[in-house]
This record gives C-alpha cells, structure tokens and sequence, in this order.
C-alpha cells in the first residue's frame, strides 16, 4: 500500500516536473513547484513510514514552511522586478 | 535528476531560478532515501529555501533576461572546445570510478576507519542518540568552528561589498512603502499565525538535535527563514525596527564568540581545546553541556548571518531600484 | 475493530492517490494557467489530508502522530493561501499574456 | 558492474552539467547556477558513499543495528551551510560588478576592460 502511494506519488511530481519545464508562463512554473513541494513532504512522511523510521516527519514539516516561504519569496521578487522592469523599459 | 541539463538550457533567468528551487527539493529528496536526514533537513531550508530567494534578488537588480543574440556566432566552436573538454573529464572520472566500491558496499574502505569508532563508541562516550550531532559538535569540533568561522567571514564579506546604511538607525528608506505587498492581506493574516510557529519550530529544532534531525545549522536556517518571511511581507524599515541590524551583527560575533570560549573553558579546566568532558564532574554531562552550548552558538551565528545577509541584499535592491 | 481501521486506511490511501494523480493529469492537460490551478489546488488539499489521515491512522497515538496532525495543519494553512497569492498575482500582472479563455467558452 | 556504481554515474553527468554551465554560459549568474549543480553533485557524491546497504539513519534506536555513515554527513552538512554563504557572496559581488560595469554578460566585461 505504501509502496503504491510512494509510486504514485513519484509519478505526480514527474508530471509537475514536466510542467515545470514546459510551463508557458512564469505563474506555470511556481504552480508546478509548490505542487511539487506538497508532493515531496507527503512522499517524506510516506517514505518515513516505509523505512520504519517516522523520526523523519521533521523534515517533512521543514518541508511544508520552506515550501511556503519560498512561494511567498518568490511571488513577491517576481511582482518587484516586473515592476522595475515597467519603470525601466516606458 | 535530469532537471540540471533543463536548467542548463533556458535562457529565461527565472525559470532557472524556479528549476534550481526543485532541484533543491529533489536532491533533498534523494538525501533521505540515502539515509541522510540531517542533510535533508539543511538542504530543504537552504536549497530549496534561502538559495531561490537569494537568486531572485540579485535577478531584481541585475535583470531578467541573459543575451544571447551576439553569442551565438562564435559559440559553435566554443561549444565543440567545450564539449571535448567535458568529455574528457568525463571520462578521466569515469575512469577513476571504475575502482570505486559498488553502492551501499558494507565493506567498502570509506566505512572501514574512523566511523566503527563513531557509530560504536559514541553512544558511552558522547551519551546522545544522534551520531552526526555528536560528530559535528564533538568529535570534529574543530572543523565545525573553521565552518561557522566561514559563515561569520562570508556574511562581513557581503556587509562589506554593501557598504550600505543599513546600521544607521535614523530615517527610514524613502521608497519602502510600496514593496510591502500591502495588497496581500490574506496571506499577512495567515503569516502573523505562522510566523511564530515557525521560530518555536527552530527552537525544537535547536534542542532536539541531540536526539532526532537536527541541530545549531538547521535551527539557524529555519529561524532566519521565520524572518525572511516577515521581512517579505512587512517591509525591511519594519524588520530593521524589531531586529536592529547592529544587534544582528553583535550576535553573529557572539555566536562565534560561545564557540571559542566553550574550547577556552575547557582548555582552563584541565582539558583539550574543545574536550568538553572535563566541563562538569561527569564526562557524559560535560559532553551533553558542551553540545547543547556549542550548538546554540552556531545557531546564533548562522541566523544572525543570514539574516544579515538578507537585509543587505534586500537594502541593496530596495536602494538601486529607488536610482533607476 | 483491526480491519475496520485497515479498511479505512487503504481506503484513504486509494482516494489520495486517485486524487493525486487526477490533479498530475490535470496539471499537464489543462489549456490555460487559471484551469491547472483549478485542478492542481482542489486537489492537491483533499488528497493530502486523505494521505495524512491514514498516516494517522497507521501511526496510532503519540509523537509521531501529533507531528503529522502539525503537518497537516501546515498544509491546511499554508496550500490554500499559497494559491489564492499566485492567482492574485497572476490576475494582477496582466503584463504576461495570461490566455483567459472563460469568455469563450461559457 | 554498471548497475552497482549508477550513483557514480549520476553524480558525473550532473557534475559535467554543472561544468558546462560554468565554462560555456555567458551569464554570471547562470555561472553561478552552475557552480550550485556542481556543489550538490559533489554532496550526493559525498552522501552515497557514505550509504551501507541495509543501513539506517545515524541516529541510534532500539530496534536498528546497523547505520551509516555519519561522518560524510557531518562533512555535507556543514558544506550546505557553507555553500549558500559563499554564494551569497559570490551573489553580493555579482551585484557590485552589475553596479560598476552595467552588465552582467562576461563577454560586454572583457569588452569594457579592453
């Protein structure tokens, strides 16, 4: 059961990774790797219970505040330098 | 893992910079199911973290796009030049590789010497479950302090590059009203929650690292992503106000600072520079206090750095898009 | 008792899966940026939850359960708002040739 | 044989990307971009030679014997932590040439020092 989850959930975040890559627009990309990011901290929870070691889940709640901070971070400098480039380029 | 050569080939900064972000997460991925948690811990907070932030900040001022047009002309030959050139080293590794022990080889010589003494011993002589805190702090104390060493110099360096006001305490940057993301306010209220959990979160991470993932550098990081996160959303002038730039720098001194003295200590107490067993009348006791003082020290350094070093790049781009 | 639990633990574990990967499709499918947020986000917080509960589940009480309650709570925090920022964003920086096809559809 | 060393082999494509980046892209902060690829090969290098097949996280529990490495762990985490500072002022100095040249193309600076 595990095992499946983990699969399926390795399939996911190729089919993010791909949308990361091909993503038309910006927006596209960050959509892709905050999707990503969800998917990576549930496959460290599921993988931490696969290895029988849930001492992991640490690293998956790292996980969910990085995710968000970067979000966040990335978000606010994208909307910053569009605005500098507007001023720049009148 | 294939993501690198995309990152590669985009020529939008951005993207790269989005693509590194997974990157990060990916590698840190693969750390766990090498067994590496407390890697995998750092590598989230730093690679997938700090690092993209870091890089969009410098992209805000340096700009968006690279050129390619003019390059193209003479980049063929440049390219094949390269090629080879990679090809070669390749190879030169490939070579090289073909004598290394096969993967998770249990007899290879890399886990044949001076890790039986840590994974056997380190248990009665440190009495702390997580062996790579006790390696860190104990064992190899003396390369953690030419690390946190390293951090404090390399965040002086970036000070020094921004010769900036950012100590001056007195009036606040002209343009920072409009940067403060004021039409957010969802995601202001859900970060005020947040926000305080994610610094007691660091604390744990500080004090547990004697018994599961983590310790002083993962703390450090989490910590200084809690204000990163402020300072994103509120404005510097506003995090300048509830942390002053000059208690960060005393801090990241003082960090270092703890680290010296605790080797001092226990150099005057009848010991080895950094032998922290002779600090309380119990070895195991004196092991534990060492620890848990030297690992708060490197926390202190590497937050009060980052964060030193996310104020001066974020002082940086606020002051150069106020002179365009 | 036993098998009712592992009857609803395989039984979020499918779901979660059926949902992720419905969100994985929809992500590479849809036409325009504001549909593959529409799929990637409603799914993305149902099947995490759904995942988290029957980690829950299988952990029983203690530590490692009440880290995965703080994780999910996280999520639950943080998914939503994280969307709800990008959409704005992506809605405000009408600079991007955003492709905005509900007029013609509907 | 091939199959026993794959680690082996991912870190070397990943190290030649990084590689590639360094040498060939004009762009400093691709450079730069590069050169973090070229670091976290040199991680994974580090990490999966320290893995035992079989093997647990170093952290000492009832119920596992046997561990891995934690001494090359020791030695990447504190790399990590090293890595974004001296980044970060790689990043700082890529800003002062930005201020001082107006560029960052590597091609347009040797043109303005010649």
């Amino acid at each position: 059961m595990l095992v499946m989850l983990a699969v399926v959930l390795l399939t996911v975040m190729l089919m993010a990774l791909a949308r990361a890559l091909l993503g038309p627009s910006i927006y596209d990309r960050i959509l892709a790797v905050n999707l990503f990011g969800t998917k990576t901290v549930l496959l460290i929870a599921v993988m931490g219970f696969l290895f029988g070691r849930p001492d992991f889940l640490d690293i998956a709640l790292v996980y969910a505040l990085i995710n968000f901070i970067s979000i966040i971070g990335v978000l606010r400098y994208f909307e910053y330098s569009d605005r500098k480039q507007i001023e720049g380029e009148p | 893992m294939v993501t690198a050569i995309a990152i590669a080939r985009v020529s939008d900064l951005f993207a790269a910079v989005m693509l590194s972000g997974i990157y990060g997460l990916l590698s840190a991925s693969f750390f766990v199911a090498l067994d590496a948690v407390d890697v995998a811990f750092t590598e989230a907070a730093v690679g997938a973290g700090i690092f993209p932030i870091l890089m969009l900040m410098v992209l805000g001022v340096t700009g968006r796009y690279e050129k390619i047009a003019a390059e193209r002309k003479k980049a063929r030959v440049k390219n094949v030049a390269v090629l080879m050139a990679m090809l070669v080293t390749g190879g030169l590794l490939i070579a090289g590789m073909l004598d290394m022990p096969a993967f998770g080889d249990p007899d290879a010589p890399a886990q044949q010497h001076v890790n039986i003494r840590y994974i056997e011993q380190s248990p009665e002589e440190i009495g702390i479950p997580n062996m790579v805190t006790s390696v860190l702090a104990s064992y190899r104390g003396y390369d953690t302090l030419g690390e946190v060493l390293v951090i404090f110099t390399a965040a002086m360096g970036v000070l020094a590059l921004f010769s900036s006001q950012l100590f001056s305490t007195g009036k606040p940057s002209i343009k920072s009203e409009k940067n403060d993301m004021h039409e957010h306010n969802v995601l202001r209220i859900v970060s005020k929650i947040l926000i305080p959990l994610i610094l007691l979160f660091a604390f744990y991470v500080q004090f547990h690292g004697e018994y599961g993932p983590g310790g002083g550098f993962q703390a450090g990081v989490i910590f200084a992503a809690g204000i990163i996160l402020y300072t994103m959303l509120y404005g510097l002038d506003k995090a300048r106000q509830v942390i002053k730039p000059v208690v960060l720098r005393v801090l990241c001194a003082f960090g270092v600072f703890i680290y010296g003295c605790t080797g001092v200590v226990s150099m005057l107490s009848g010991g080895n520079f950094l032998d922290y067993s002779v600090l309380a009348s119990d070895a195991i006791v004196g092991q534990h206090l060492g620890i848990l003082v030297i690992e708060l020290g490197v926390g202190i350094t590497i937050a009060a750095g980052m964060i030193l070093i996310f104020f001066a790049f974020s002082h940086q781009a606020a002051t150069q898009l106020g002179e365009e | 008792m036993e098998w009712l639990i592992e009857l609803i633990i395989s039984a979020c574990f499918i779901l979660g899966a059926l949902l992720i990967l419905t969100g994985g499709v929809g992500i590479l499918r849809f036409p325009d940026f504001f549909t593959r947020m529409h799929a990637a986000g409603i799914t993305e917080t149902l099947a995490t939850s759904l995942i988290l509960i029957g980690l829950m589940l299988m952990a029983g009480w203690g530590m490692v359960m009440f880290k995965l309650v703080l994780i999910l709570l996280f999520i639950m925090l943080t998914s939503p708002t994280a969307s709800h920022a990008l959409a704005k964003s992506a809605l405000h920086g009408k600079l991007k040739p955003i492709t905005f096809n509900e007029q013609s559809k509907e | 044989m091939f199959f026993d060393l794959y680690n082996y082999w991912m870190v070397i494509i990943l190290m030649m990307i990084g590689l590639y980046m360094v040498i060939n892209q004009s762009n400093l902060i691709k450079k730069l971009i590069g050169l973090n690829i070229f670091q976290t090969s040199i991680f994974i290098f580090y990490i999966s030679v320290g893995k035992v097949k079989g093997g647990s996280a170093p952290i000492f529990s009832s119920t596992e014997t046997l561990y891995s490495n934690p001494l090359p762990h020791v030695l990447i985490l504190t790399a990590i932590v090293v890595g974004i500072a001296t980044m970060a002022l790689a990043l700082a100095l890529v800003v002062r040439i930005k201020k001082a040249y107006g560029t960052v193309e590597d091609s347009e600076l040797q043109e303005q020092d010649h």
